[in-house]
């Protein structure tokens, strides 16, 4: 058993707090990813189950004990640190065999699991070299060797891959995938970066200055955020948002400049709740794109290209919404042929089925029941 | 009227400085921070009245014999001109013949030899003379006294003692008597420094013996082995402190000035500190005595005080010679007597009414520095005072048996004094 | 169009100044001191000045029982003083490394020691030691304790100097060590922290290790100074009881600037100079085996 | 913690014992300085004075020119530290970012020079300063006091130049510095807390210096600091509390100066050049 149990975790330096009572589950073997941007708390939080940082109240237990009070070798955890923090002065093997020997395990059992550890991940070639003779993604590799060693009840990534070049880092994240899915260990896993999380995580936790905004599948979180904030953290290019109010019987949608957009039938009800209401309109850019006549899950506006992005699979373009100023940009994503020119006027499609709405001031997302 | 004489003078002074520029001679003088270079710069101003085509710099040095003589060392080894007057120890002479620093008096004096030579104590002439050349002239004289509780012994009724024994038996009766934890019996410079090479030779010499006998050294003898015998004896009586041997010269004297001492040997500076010093708690207590000898012996002491020498690379030897007759000459003597409480070179000058007036115990100090001895002479003095010093700080100590310290000062000597 | 110099030429540029400096400042010196070494003055004719007299004063260094005594009191205070000021200097750079919130004290503290000058350290250490007015043996008569003639006897003398020259140089270690300990990174600790070491063993596993170099460094020059061990012991015990104190040092100043025998303190310090050699050539022998098997960070 | 003790007092003792270990001998003196002799060498012995006086400090400033004497000490350790630190700065850049043929040769003979016992250079070294008319000038020191240091802060420089990635001094080459115009703007500045750390060192060693400094400046108004406070003793005495206030006097201005440019002094170090 190896669920990880965190209730009204508090963190202060002094008297500035920074992270707000957090409770949060963490199943037996399940991959969860802390993302938020920088500052948000959540190495914090990481460190914080490692215990590296006190907690200043509140209660982290991991397996059914309260660890509070242990100091990290006694949690029994491995973490892989953003900078390796690999022992400079030890080989390959020394840096994988260190908390074994720490342990006095026997030497042919530390042989056996740094051997296999080492053949996990592909790096058996080089467990007699120095840290200082390793490229980057071996270095990397080393890191989660010395973590899979352990044997740990839990694995703590605190941003292993931020460090690496992008097409790395893509390869690293199959690999950590397919770590998991071969150890089944529970593994928390702090990241800036959203793609990671989406990819990786079974629950995804999304942090921002030190709250829990929301606790999800990736899946969720992407299809059902909780606030403007989550929604806007997720996709690439994250969520489209422009100010709006909500019309008579919650049937239309006034944009700006006089731009109107009606409600699709099933969701009239969860709008006329907030008729009259300032509210922050929100679509995804896979839901803008051309306007196709007679596609009844498509609204049709008039629209002029501003910028183009062609991306090779599909083409970014960002669209200005009706004449003039207009409702404002929304940044759609078209099919790559459909030979968008910046100036080019062009019937934006937009599928209303998809929309979010959230509060103007608070964020929060406003809800339909059906949800 | 003391005023108009002086700006008179002044004037004078300044018209015929003007008028003899062309021939004015500046002369440098070293001298330490410790011999009252305020009075030297006194006596040097009356000289340059009288002598206006000579100017007098200072310079003044470290504030130990030691520190003075490694700067010196440094500017002479190197034939530095700078220097055309120097003040040196009294056990320096010899070094700075053998050096060739020094520029010999002789040829200056000619005639005046005899007559200039026989005004000084005794002790300062050998002290001066280096292989029959004049090297220097004494400045002010100096001398180890004993310093004695004038209150205690008057108290147990004891006389002053003329033997080592009797001192010993007099510091053990009060010492016992006292009950004060903090009295000692006698004390001595006995740290690994200059003043302790006295502490060998007085007790040597008190036993009618010295050092060497025609240039040979002379440690063979039965009295070669009293002084360690002695020191033995006193530390066996608990007379001596205990770590006599890290006594170093000024510590008898605080000693001695916080009352926590019967007897004391030590130089002539510690009478005006034990009698002026406001935190003294000895003012007037003290009297200043011959030190004592062994049975059958006579009482001896070490000679201190500074001479003055010309450098060998001055420029200006004649213009400096005749200063140095003038600094060493009966008058300044005086002068120095009364400023600065410096012990006059000249016997004569200590039966003077002024410098009696100033400092009524040199009448007590004219009969010790009459038995004072000059220390060995020799080019290599400061090896033959750390022969003698390290093994008497040894024996003091406790790490050195008489045998040894006495066979260890030998072997060190041997070499030079062939 | 200017044309850059060659890396070899600026090189040779850069060097330039301080080779000029040392040329006219230590090398134009140690060859007259070389040269010195080879005369001598004739004790039965000092006026006759310096002659030459080859290598008749290195002769004499060898048959020379001071030199010999001399010799082993300095090779015994390096013995005793380096490894103990830097296992004391380590001590105070990992306590100085801790999280103060007021800095100053703790840095002030770290620093007086080494800015003091070593004269006075000598005196003051002495009067601590001092038989009756000491501090040292105040407290050991508080402590019911019989005070010990700590500066006349022998091996107390030579204790009493090493504490006072492992208080005077510590800071000094103290101070490059804790530039070496703020370069390791937090998270080797906390990853160590992880893997399972308790504190000692993050000390033994990381903190020595990664110190190595600053160790190196700070050991070469405190044994440099320590060779030239002088100061102190001559301010404490002027080299006594006896000569048992005397350093090599002390020697040579005592022969060169007291005895005046230029040509024997040159021989002397010439020996010296190997001795120095010697032990420092050691030190980096052994850096650049290490460093080459290791790559040193 | 160890012997659980909270991490609080833990660090409160640390910093005590630092702090105690730096500061009794200081605080001896500054006791010592109120007293008067005679209290001195009482036995059992007194920590606090019985009768503070200020007499031993209205003396220290009458009986030596002591702020003349911090006025030259200050001067001497603050240009040779500049000779050094800049002299020295050039010769580990050389030394390490160069392509310079016998390195560990130029840095051994570096080293041997800081082996040479000062002593015994100290005449043939009088000769040359007076042939360069330098005696009794403050160039007289500073010009062995920058040569004395310079093998540390060769030292000391050249493992922090080391640490710097080439490319900075690529950029600013590719940027229009000349390669020494790099090193100023560049390597010094990203190695600020070694050049502090070498400067501090070179400022130490020449404001403890001894035996040079009695040598080449004779005039009393040319002294420098721990030349200066020797002459407060005597031919004989030694006076404590005079000399003890002298050195709080000559301790005071070098506490101000630490506590001034602490954070630089030591913090700087934290810094740790621009690794990873």
């Amino acid at each position: 058993m190896s669920e990880v149990t965190l209730t009204n975790v508090v963190k202060a330096y002094g008297a500035t707090p920074v992270i707000h009572g957090i409770d949060l589950a963490i199943r037996s073997g399940e991959f969860v990813v802390f993302v938020g941007p920088s500052g948000c708390g959540k190495s914090t939080l990481l460190r914080m189950i490692a215990g590296l940082e006190e907690i200043s109240g509140g209660q982290i237990a991991i397996g059914g004990t309260v660890v509070n009070d242990l100091p990290p070798r006694a949690r029994d955890i491995a973490m892989v640190f953003q900078d390796y923090a690999l022992y400079p002065h030890k080989t390959v093997f020394e840096n994988m065999a260190f908390g074994l020997r720490l342990r006095k395990r026997p030497d042919h059992e530390i042989r056996a699991r740094v051997g296999e550890a080492a053949s996990i991940l592909q790096i058996e070639h080089l467990l007699q070299r120095k840290p200082r003779e390793l490229s980057g993604g071996q270095r990397q590799r080393v890191a989660m060797g010395r973590a899979i060693v352990r044997q740990p009840k839990a694995f703590l990534f605190d941003e292993p891959l931020s460090n690496l070049d992008a097409l790395l880092r893509a390869e690293m994240r199959v690999e950590i995938k397919k770590l998991h899915q071969k150890l089944g260990n529970t593994i928390v896993y702090v990241t800036h970066d959203q793609v990671e999380a989406m990819t990786l995580a079974d629950r995804i936790v999304v942090l921002q200055s030190g709250n829990l905004v929301q606790y999800d599948t990736p899946d969720g979180i992407y299809n059902r955020p909780a606030a403007q904030f989550v929604a806007g953290f997720t996709g690439s290019p994250p969520m489209n948002f422009l100010p709006c109010r909500i019309g008579e019987g919650g049937r239309t949608i006034h944009l700006a400049g006089g731009v109107d957009l009606p409600v699709p039938a099933r969701r009239v009800a969860e709008c006329a709740r907030h008729v009259g209401r300032d509210v922050v309109f929100g679509l995804r850019p896979e839901h803008v794109g051309v306007a196709r006549a007679g596609d009844p899950s498509q609204a049709a506006v008039g629209g002029r290209v501003m910028l183009v992005e062609p991306l090779g699979s599909d083409t970014l373009a960002l669209v200005r919404l009706g004449a003039g100023d207009g409702a404002g940009e929304m940044t759609g994503r078209f099919a790559p042929d459909a030979g968008l020119a910046v100036g080019q006027a062009l019937p934006i499609g937009l599928a209303l089925d998809h929309f979010h709405l959230f509060d103007k001031t608070t964020g929060a997302a406003i809800r339909g029941a059906d949800w | 009227m003391k005023t108009w004489k002086i700006l008179l003078t002044a004037a004078l002074g300044t018209a015929f400085a003007a008028t003899a520029w062309a021939q004015q001679t500046t002369l440098r003088i070293f001298t330490g921070g410790q011999q009252r270079p305020d009075v030297m710069r006194k006596i040097a101003d009356e000289y340059q009245k009288r002598n206006p085509n000579v100017k007098i710099e200072i310079e003044v040095g470290g504030a130990t014999s030691e520190a003075q003589q490694q700067y010196l060392s440094t500017v002479l080894s190197s034939k530095d001109s700078v220097l055309d007057v120097v003040l040196i120890d009294v056990i320096r002479p010899a070094q700075w013949a053998a050096q060739g620093w020094a520029e010999p008096l002789d040829g200056y004096l000619g005639a005046d030899r005899q007559k200039v030579m026989g005004q000084y104590l005794k002790a300062y002439v050998d002290a001066n003379t280096v292989g029959g050349k004049i090297i220097s002239l004494p400045y002010f004289a100096d001398a180890q006294f004993m310093y004695y509780r004038k209150d205690l012994l008057e108290k147990y009724k004891r006389p002053v003692p003329r033997t080592w024994d009797e001192m010993m038996e007099t510091a053990r009766v009060i010492m016992e008597g006292e009950k004060n934890p903090n009295l000692q019996g006698f004390s001595t410079a006995g740290a690994p420094i200059e003043g302790t090479v006295c502490t060998y030779l007085v007790p040597l010499w008190g036993m009618g013996s010295d050092l060497t006998r025609g240039g040979k050294l002379n440690l063979d003898t039965p009295q070669a082995r009293q002084p360690f015998q002695l020191y033995g004896r006193m530390k066996q009586a608990g007379v001596l402190p205990r770590n006599i041997a890290e006594i170093p010269t000024d510590r008898i004297r605080i000693d001695m000035q916080a009352g926590n001492l019967i007897f004391a040997q030590s130089w002539g500076y510690v009478w005006n500190r034990l009698e002026n010093d406001a935190d003294s708690k000895v003012k007037g207590k003290i009297g200043v005595a011959r030190l004592p000898h062994d049975q059958g012996g006579q009482s001896a002491t070490c000679i201190g005080g500074w001479q003055l020498a010309v450098s060998a690379f001055s420029k200006n030897k004649q213009e400096a010679v005749k200063f140095v007759r003038y600094l060493s000459s009966p008058e300044v003597s005086e002068m120095q007597a009364v400023m600065a409480s410096h012990l006059p070179v000249f016997p004569s000058v200590y039966k003077d009414p002024d410098v009696l007036k100033a400092n009524p115990w040199f009448a007590e100090a004219l009969p010790v520095v009459e038995s004072a001895r000059s220390r060995p002479v020799s080019h290599q003095y400061p090896q033959v005072s750390d022969a003698i010093r390290s093994n008497m700080n040894a024996y003091l100590a406790g790490t050195k048996t008489t045998d040894t310290a006495l066979a260890d000062m030998k072997s060190r000597l041997q070499p030079i004094f062939r | 169009m200017r044309r850059d110099l060659s890396e070899r030429t600026l090189g040779i540029l850069l060097l330039a100044p301080a080779a000029l400096l040392l040329a006219v400042i230590v090398v134009y010196p140690i060859a007259t001191l070389f040269v010195n070494s080879l005369y001598g003055v004739d004790n039965a004719n000092p006026a006759a000045g310096e002659q030459f007299v080859g290598l008749k004063n290195y002769a004499t260094a060898f048959g020379d029982e001071r030199f010999w005594d001399s010799t082993l009191h300095t090779v015994l205070y390096i013995l005793v003083t380096v490894p103990a000021s830097l296992v004391v200097g380590l001590g105070l750079a990992l306590l100085a490394n801790m999280p103060f919130r007021v800095k100053w004290p703790v840095r002030l503290g770290l620093l007086l020691p080494w800015a003091l000058p070593l004269v006075f350290a000598g005196l003051i250490f002495r009067w601590f030691f001092e038989y009756k007015t000491g501090v040292v043996n105040d407290v050991l008569m508080r402590l019911g304790l019989e005070p010990l003639p700590w500066l006349s006897d022998p091996n107390l003398a030579f204790a009493a100097i090493c504490i006072a020259i492992v208080w005077k140089s510590s800071s000094f270690m103290a101070l490059m060590l804790l530039a070496g300990l703020q370069t390791i990174p937090r998270s080797l600790y906390e990853a160590a922290e992880v893997d399972g070491a308790t504190k000692w063993q993050q000390f033994v596993e990381i903190t020595l290790p990664m110190l190595r170099p600053a160790i190196f460094v700070a050991l070469i020059f405190r044994t440099i100074t320590a060779i030239q061990t002088f100061d102190i012991p001559y301010a404490m015990t002027g080299g006594g009881p006896g000569d048992s104190t005397e350093t090599l040092a002390m020697y040579i100043h005592k022969t060169t600037l007291d005895f005046l025998d230029f040509g024997y303190g040159s021989a002397l310090a010439a020996l010296m100079f190997v001795l120095s050699m010697a032990a420092t050539s050691g030190y980096l022998k052994y850096t650049r085996r290490s460093s080459g098997r290791s790559g040193e960070d | 913690m160890p012997f659980g003790l909270s991490k609080r007092a833990t660090v409160w003792i640390a910093g005590l014992i630092v702090a105690v270990n730096g500061f009794f001998p200081a605080v001896w003196i500054l006791l010592t300085s109120l007293k008067t002799e005679t209290e001195l060498i009482r036995s059992p012995i007194t920590y606090l004075p019985e009768a503070a006086t200020l007499d031993n400090y209205a003396t220290a400033f009458t009986a030596q020119p002591i702020l003349r004497f911090m006025w030259n000490s200050f001067v001497v350790a603050s240009l040779s530290t500049a000779l050094c630190v800049l002299v020295s700065a050039l010769a580990a850049y050389a030394l390490t970012r160069l392509r310079m043929p016998h390195r560990n040769l130029i840095m051994s003979v570096l080293l041997a020079v800081a082996m040479f016992p000062l002593i015994s250079l100290m005449v043939p070294l009088f000769k040359v300063m007076r042939e360069l008319g330098l005696l009794n000038t403050y160039l007289a020191l500073i010009l062995p006091y920058a040569v004395l240091s310079m093998p540390v802060c060769t030292l000391v420089m050249a493992s922090f130049f080391q640490d710097i990635p080439p490319d900075l001094e690529a950029a600013a080459m590719v940027d229009g510095c000349s390669r020494v115009g790099a090193l100023f703007r560049v390597i010094i500045p990203l190695s600020a807390p070694g050049v502090f750390t070498a400067a501090i060192l070179a400022f130490v060693n020449a404001w403890d210096e001894f035996l040079l400094a009695l040598t080449m400046m004779n005039r009393v108004n040319m002294r420098t600091l721990s030349v200066g406070i020797t002459l407060y003793q005597g031919e004989f005495a030694f006076p404590w509390p005079l000399i003890s206030a002298a050195l709080i006097i000559a301790i005071v201005p070098i506490c101000i100066l630490i506590a001034v440019f602490q954070e630089r002094v030591v913090g700087g170090l934290t810094q740790g050049g621009v690794k990873g």
